[in-house]
């Protein structure tokens, strides 16, 4: 074999703390090499010209590249010795930057570290051998996992590229957060005027099939070939008959149940269409608090709808549908501010969310868009407002910066004093962060023109005194205690992830972070892509956005969809496992530890049994090759033997310790 | 009628429908035994069972893969046997299970030891009350089943077969769990102590494979990798590393398997104590899994399943 | 029988000695037997630690060897203050280091093996509150109170482990328990000026001033608390509170042993009412005779 | 080739992917700084990762083996941690009737976003192999060694079993 050896020195990023040249120098000690030099930018075009040229005038049929994580230029390596006329699987790397030059900081120990990273990839090399893709047909059908305003952007814009669509929403309707609010920032136009036209779009698009009440119940597949279950919740109502005429809603008893739309601070009937915007305008019955099915009497809602589309007996309902590609679009839930003792843990009722505030100041909300206070109905005069409540505290586990209480603070503020001109605000807050398009002079105005009152501070307790609220807190700016009297507390909650991301990335195998936010492929190269191919995300499920970002990660997500769709055929990564079936004993046991039922059992012309792998449904994982006592079935490109190569590269045994 | 006609009865019932019936006869001395594959009834004659048939017959089983046989089980074995039923490497429906009630096999090993000189060949062995007497050129030596008892045996919690098509002999109440104390005196050295025992008793292996041969669960057969360049796990260097390296490839496909019959360490010509690394192993698959090879039908091998919380699985959480 | 050892801190045989009195009175009634630690010395208050943390906390750590000593590992202190300082020796010694040095200072080392409780924990969580109540003899039915717990009696709440750190409710419910109306005080862990009623009197009148306040807005009768500075910068400080303030407030200062004592029918004598300075008979007057309460 | 000089000990890292190989890049982007010893081999899973690789790495004298893969339940390929915990806990608890140091061998789990959290690992790990020195030999070494070792063979120290 003929290997050449290729030195980055990123600028400064690897040569600083690693001595290219001599690594390189050492690297033509190794066997099989022929060819070693250092080079400025490998991944630059002069530096993947200099490769391909290289390939061709050495005559190469291998390659190895040192410079950064695999993870983020092999790809870029594999075309390069592809367009050399190499296969792309005879090429390896070696991570001297993030594993060497990055973390150590002693060049002689960093370049001895990148001479046996090398000596290791080359020893690999020297056992790879070309691997050629399998091309198989897609799904061309999207399934979008969330109906907030990401999943609908992304529903809308996979639909408009032509492809057929599955929306699925938790909820009774889509539209998500977004649909609770009243305003939105930086322009305070309407959210529903913004949103509803998009939410109707969703209905009316003949490509979108929109499931609501529905949960994703199982994924199986790959990329491009995904069998996704969807549990449809019983609704009660036989939705193919119901006009949304709202009739049952008015004749419904049963009115004890709080209404989580209004964020429960009225109660809602029991058979119930949760606003008047929803989508699809359909009732459907809260089977906890619906006195005929807890109690087995009433049935007032059967009695009155023209249509009889009440249907008591109604059941749960599994669709199964085949998708190419899948959105998840789940969005994110508000912190719990009960975790902080200081706000009074509930004792209070005008310590209230800014969600629910958001509700008191809707036109569609439970007051009509008068503001009144939870406890007595009266109108607020002192409106305290206190953001990071659950946003960069590490006490509460939540570090992290949630990047829209700030602007939704200012414009609650500022729709405050519209509501009720003499009213004041006062907004505790540990800095204002508000980098985009006119979102900093929108808190400007909060505080300039409609004289909110911002306190530069955190709020050590809330209690009563008479029928007012005292807010005390620092003011790290005069460096004062300060007490205010409020009428209202509103908290500025953050966002968390929402309850059951952890659960439903197990199913779609994208992993969660520390939080529940899912991660996404790379931070900046790769934001909506996930690990798992052909699975992508938008919105505020891969970490707190607000409703400009969410869109565009909508759109960005659909994008990839329609560029994955567009291929007619898929390539499937060569990098599988492989039978030997000269050395399979038909035992069985990959068969029984593969997770993705990619191996069966065939019969060879002796009809004795044989493992197979069907390369498609093959994910790469290797736990059978582990399983399988006689090695028989082999991980392509992470065989036991390029393995062991690397291992007695680093350890070498008796046997090759003499060797150099 | 003796323990023996009742064997010999209940094979010739079944013969017809087998290929073969394994079991044991006298060897090239009256002391030692050897496999007998009983496919007439006039190779019945020859069937021997008692203290001197060692051999776990279960090895044989998967060579008769699609074939229909019987074998005698004594209760060790037919650990063995389940085990090979639970990874299905045999079919129950492709085997006929002659169960014995066993009351302890000997080691030749200790046997040898006892006796005053290298016997080579013996000239005639009686078996009888709580002990055999060995006549070697001439001279006769008495000795007593406790104290040439295999150490399998001194454990031994299922003394009859856990699983047969026929049972015969007297079934007897299982001794409680117990633990050999050279296994426990070894395992109190200290890392050093054992490294060095290791490289000693190594450096002895001749890479036979006799341990691997005998083994019931080793199905593997030609294609161990012990043998094989692709995957190249091992080299020929004959040194203790590499020969370790070979009883750790060997524990370790028999982790969660391994129903401690004690064919390995029978097998092996230079005497290394084998069953030392089989029982630690087995015992922290019983702590973590509470799982026993062919302790029961219908188990699942631990190391091919999981459990999403495993409670006994500390994982060190930093 | 529970066994406790006992730590009855400096302010026990000074300024709150009915605390002490009323402590072992109603613990005796609720068959919690008090052990007095054996030549046990000063905590070192709020001083020490301000000086020294390793010789605070040795100070402590003797008091802690004293009762390993006894071969006993619990030991019981009614005051806050003192409680915080064996709490905090005890934590802080949870690193051999500091163990190390602070055993040094020791003519017997601490092993730190005792854990201390106050006796309102130990009340709490060890008598059952059934027993009580069935021992209660007067009910104190009619009276309004306001619990007020201090700032450290919860506080870390990773060293005192005892409660809620915001809103400690076990004098709350053992009030309720006892008959008593008890009011939902806002304030119950703010600060009542500690040490400072000496050199700085005004920052004390501001804030006791506050608790009297909130006190006699959600309409108690009376507080209880658990500490001594508390009850003395609420009781003896009351008149020069409404100097400074100009107000008038007349609202007495119980330690919840004395009402505890009171409603288990203890002798007047050992439970010192005659000790507090604001009259406590118009509050004690609301508390309805058992004839009437049923 | 033994760790290349007395600074550094010979440690072997096998790390999937998608997590652990992850978070040591982003260890590496948040120039999170390590010491040097450990060589790290990409594995898709930590599922492919075999016990034998490890025991191989030892047997051929590392002196250190660290394996991480992703946290319980975030598997990429869904099971194969779950898969891998089973075999690297046997393996973990084996070691020691070897006479191999069984804290020369550790399995954690690093997620891609822990950089922190490796840095801490390694770190950790690094300080344990220094504190338990180079990994005894289970070949002698000097030709003297052997000699000794075959005399010592040829007598038959014998197991505590057949002594």
């Amino acid at each position: 074999m003929r290997i050449g050896v290729f030195i980055c020195h990123c600028g400064s990023n690897i040569a600083g703390t690693v001595d290219c040249p001599s690594v390189a120098a050492t690297a033509l000690k190794y066997p099989d090499v022929v060819f070693s030099t250092d080079t400025m930018y490998a991944c630059s075009e002069p530096g993947q010209d200099a490769i391909i040229q290289a390939v061709k005038e050495k005559n190469l049929d291998g390659v190895v590249v040192a410079s950064c994580t695999p993870r983020m230029h092999e790809q870029t390596f594999r075309r390069a010795v592809e367009r050399a006329g190499l296969n792309r699987y005879m090429f390896e790397m070696a991570n001297i930057r993030e594993h060497v030059s990055w973390i150590g900081k002693t060049k002689d120990l960093n370049t001895g570290k990148a001479s046996e990273l090398v000596r290791m990839a080359v020893e690999k090399l020297r056992r790879n051998r070309p691997l050629t893709a399998k091309r198989f047909e897609t799904t061309k059908r999207v399934l979008v996992i969330g109906g907030g305003v990401a999943g609908i952007q992304a529903a809308l814009d996979c639909a408009d590229g032509g492809q057929e669509v599955v929306l699925v929403e938790r909820e009774q309707s889509i539209g998500g957060k977004m649909a609770k609010l009243d305003k939105t920032f930086p322009t305070v136009d309407c959210s529903s005027c913004v949103l509803g036209p998009k939410m109707v779009d969703i209905a009316q698009h003949p490509k979108i099939t929109l499931y609501t009440c529905s949960e994703v119940e199982s994924v199986g597949g790959y990329v491009g070939n995904f069998q996704v279950t969807v549990r449809r919740k019983a609704t009660y109502v036989d939705w193919t008959k119901c006009t949304g005429c709202g009739l049952c809603v008015e004749k419904c008893p049963s009115r004890k149940h709080p209404d989580p739309f209004n964020e429960n601070l009225c109660n809602a009937p029991s058979i119930n269409i949760p606003f008047p915007q929803a989508i699809p305008k359909k009732a459907a019955i809260n089977p906890v608090s619906c006195l005929m099915l807890t109690k087995g009497k009433c049935g007032a809602c059967a009695k009155v709808c023209p249509v009889k589309c009440i249907d008591f007996e109604q059941k749960d309902e599994l669709v199964t549908v085949d998708v190419g590609a899948i959105v998840v679009a789940t969005g994110y839930d508000l912190f719990d501010w009960h975790k902080y003792p200081q706000y009074g843990e509930g004792r209070y009722k005008d310590v209230i969310t800014s969600m629910q505030y958001e509700r008191l100041l809707s036109a569609s909300g439970p007051t009509g868009g008068h503001v009144k206070r939870p406890s007595d109905g009266k109108e607020p005069k002192n409106v305290v407002f206190i953001q990071c409540v659950g946003s960069r505290d590490k006490s509460v586990n939540r570090p992290y910066c949630s990047g829209f209480c700030c602007m939704y603070t200012a414009k609650q503020a500022i729709l405050t004093k519209d509501h009720i001109p003499d009213s004041q605000s006062y907004v505790f807050y540990m800095d204002i962060r508000s980098p985009g398009k006119l979102y900093d002079e929108f808190t400007r105005r909060a505080m300039e023109e409609y004289g909110a009152q911002y306190v530069r501070g955190r709020v050590a307790m809330i209690y009563p005194k008479g029928d007012k609220l005292i807010v005390r807190g620092a003011d790290t700016l005069a460096g004062t205690q300060v007490e205010v009297p409020a009428d209202l507390v509103v908290l500025a909650v953050g966002a968390e992830a929402a309850k059951g991301a952890v659960q439903l990335g197990e199913k779609l195998r994208v992993a969660p972070d520390q939080y529940g936010f899912f991660v996404e492929s790379h931070p900046k190269l790769k934001p909506v892509e996930t690990n798992t191919a052909g699975v992508f995300l938008a919105g505020a499920c891969q970490g707190p956005k607000d409703i400009p970002a969410s869109v565009g990660q909508g759109s960005a997500a659909a994008a990839k969809v329609l560029g994955l769709l567009s291929k007619a055929m898929l390539e499937s990564d060569p990098a599988v496992s492989r039978v030997n079936p000269a050395r399979c004993v038909g035992c069985g046991k990959c068969i029984q530890t593969c997770p993705f039922g990619a191996i069966k059992e065939v019969q060879d012309r002796f009809g004795n049994p044989k493992a197979e792998v069907i390369d498609t449904v093959c994910q790469g994982c290797g736990i059978c090759t582990v399983t399988c006592p006689q090695g028989a079935i082999q991980l392509e490109h992470f065989t036991d033997n390029q393995i062991l190569a690397e291992v007695n590269a680093l350890c070498p045994p008796k046997m090759f310790a003499n060797y150099e | 009628m003796s323990q023996l006609d009742d064997l010999k009865t209940a094979i010739k019932s079944r013969l017809g429908e087998l290929e073969c019936v394994i079991g044991w006869e006298q060897g090239y001395d009256p002391l030692h035994a050897t496999p007998l594959f009983i496919r007439s009834e006039a190779d019945l004659d020859r069937l021997i069972i008692g203290p001197l048939a060692v051999h776990n017959l279960a090895t044989y089983l998967t060579g008769y893969k699609g074939k229909k046989v019987g074998v005698v089980v004594k209760g060790c074995d037919s650990k063995s046997v389940v085990q090979l039923l639970n990874e299905k490497l045999i079919n129950r429906d492709d085997v006929v299970i002659f169960g014995l009630c066993c009351d302890g096999v000997v080691s030749q090993r200790k046997i040898r030891a006892a006796l005053p000189a290298d016997p080579g060949f013996v000239e005639s062995v009686e078996i009888g009350g709580d002990g055999m007497t060995v006549t070697v050129a001439g001279q006769a030596a008495t000795l007593k089943f406790a104290d040439v008892q295999a150490d399998k045996c001194r454990i031994c919690t299922t003394p009859d077969a856990i699983v047969s098509d026929v049972l015969v002999g007297t079934a007897h109440t299982p001794a409680p769990a117990a633990s050999l104390a050279c296994q426990d005196e070894f395992e109190a050295k200290s890392d050093a102590e054992k490294l060095e025992f290791w490289q000693e008793t190594m450096s002895r292996c001749i890479r036979c494979y006799a341990c691997r041969n005998a083994c019931p669960m080793c199905v593997c057969r030609d294609y161990c990798i012990a043998t094989s360049r692709d995957p190249l796990w091992l080299s020929q260097d004959n040194t203790p590393a590499e020969n370790m390296m070979f009883q750790m490839v060997h524990v370790s496909h028999l982790a969660g398997r391994c129903t401690e019959c004690g064919e390995c360490e029978r097998a092996c010509p230079v005497d290394i104590p084998l069953m030392l690394l089989r029982r630690f192993m087995n015992k922290q698959v019983k702590d973590v899994f509470e799982h026993q090879a062919g302790a029961a039908l219908e188990q699942t091998p631990p190391l091919l399943t999981f459990k999403v919380e495993e409670e006994r699985i500390n994982e060190r959480g930093w | 029988m529970l066994k406790i050892a006992y730590y009855p801190g400096c302010s026990g045989q000074g300024t709150s000695l009915e605390y002490d009195s009323s402590t072992r009175a109603v613990c005796k009634a609720l068959g919690v037997e008090l052990v007095d630690v054996p030549d046990w010395s000063c905590c070192g208050s709020t001083p020490a630690h301000t000086v020294n943390h390793v010789l605070s906390s040795a100070l402590s750590a003797r008091n802690l060897a004293q009762v390993e000593v006894m071969g006993m590992d619990k030991v019981t202190t009614p005051c806050p203050s003192c409680l915080t300082n064996l709490r905090t020796a005890a934590h802080k010694m949870e690193d051999p280091e500091f163990k190390a040095k602070s055993n040094a200072l020791l003519d017997v080392p601490c092993n730190n093996t005792v854990d201390a409780q106050s006796v309102l924990q130990v009340l709490a969580e060890n008598v059952d509150p059934e027993l009580i109540k069935s021992k209660v003899v007067k009910p104190l039915t009619g009276i309004k109170i306001a619990c007020y717990y201090g700032c450290i009696m919860n506080r870390p709440p990773e060293v005192m482990k005892f409660d809620h750190h915001e809103n400690p409710m076990a004098m709350d419910n053992l009030m309720a328990l006892l008959g008593a109306e008890v009011v939902p005080f806002p304030l119950k862990v703010e600060c009542c000026g500690a040490s400072y009623g000496i050199p700085r009197g005004d920052i004390v009148h501001k804030l006791s001033g506050k608790l009297l306040d909130a006190g006699r807005d959600v309409g108690a009768d009376a507080f209880v608390t658990a500490c001594p500075l508390c009850q003395m910068n609420l009781d003896l400080r009351q008149r020069q509170i409404n100097d400074a303030l100009r107000e008038n407030f007349r609202i007495p200062v119980f330690y919840y042993t004395q009402l505890l004592g009171y409603a288990l029918g203890i002798d007047r004598a050992e439970l010192g009412f005659e000790k507090l300075c604001v009259d406590p008979r118009l509050a004690l007057g609301r508390i309805k005779q058992p004839a009437q309460a049923m | 080739m033994p760790a290349q000089d007395v600074r550094e000990l010979r440690i072997v890292g096998f790390l999937c992917n998608w997590c652990s190989y992850g978070g040591a890049d982003t260890a590496g982007v948040g120039r999170f700084t390590q010491p040097t010893d450990l060589r790290i081999i990409r594995v898709p899973c930590s599922g492919r990762i075999d016990p034998l690789f490890i025991v191989r790495s030892l047997m051929n004298g590392a002196d250190g083996v660290l394996v991480s893969g992703c946290h319980p339940r975030d598997c990429h390929y869904a099971e194969g941690n779950f898969y891998a915990r089973r075999r690297l806990e046997m393996l973990k608890r084996f070691l020691p009737i070897t006479g191999i140091d069984a804290r020369r061998f550790e399995y954690t789990w690093v997620s891609a976003s822990e950089g922190q959290r490796w840095q801490h690992v390694v770190t950790e790990f690094t300080r344990r192999i220094h504190e338990l020195g180079p990994a005894p030999s289970f070949n002698p070494a000097s030709e003297a060694d052997w000699n000794a070792l075959a005399v010592q063979a040829s007598q038959g120290q014998g197991c505590p079993c057949h002594g």
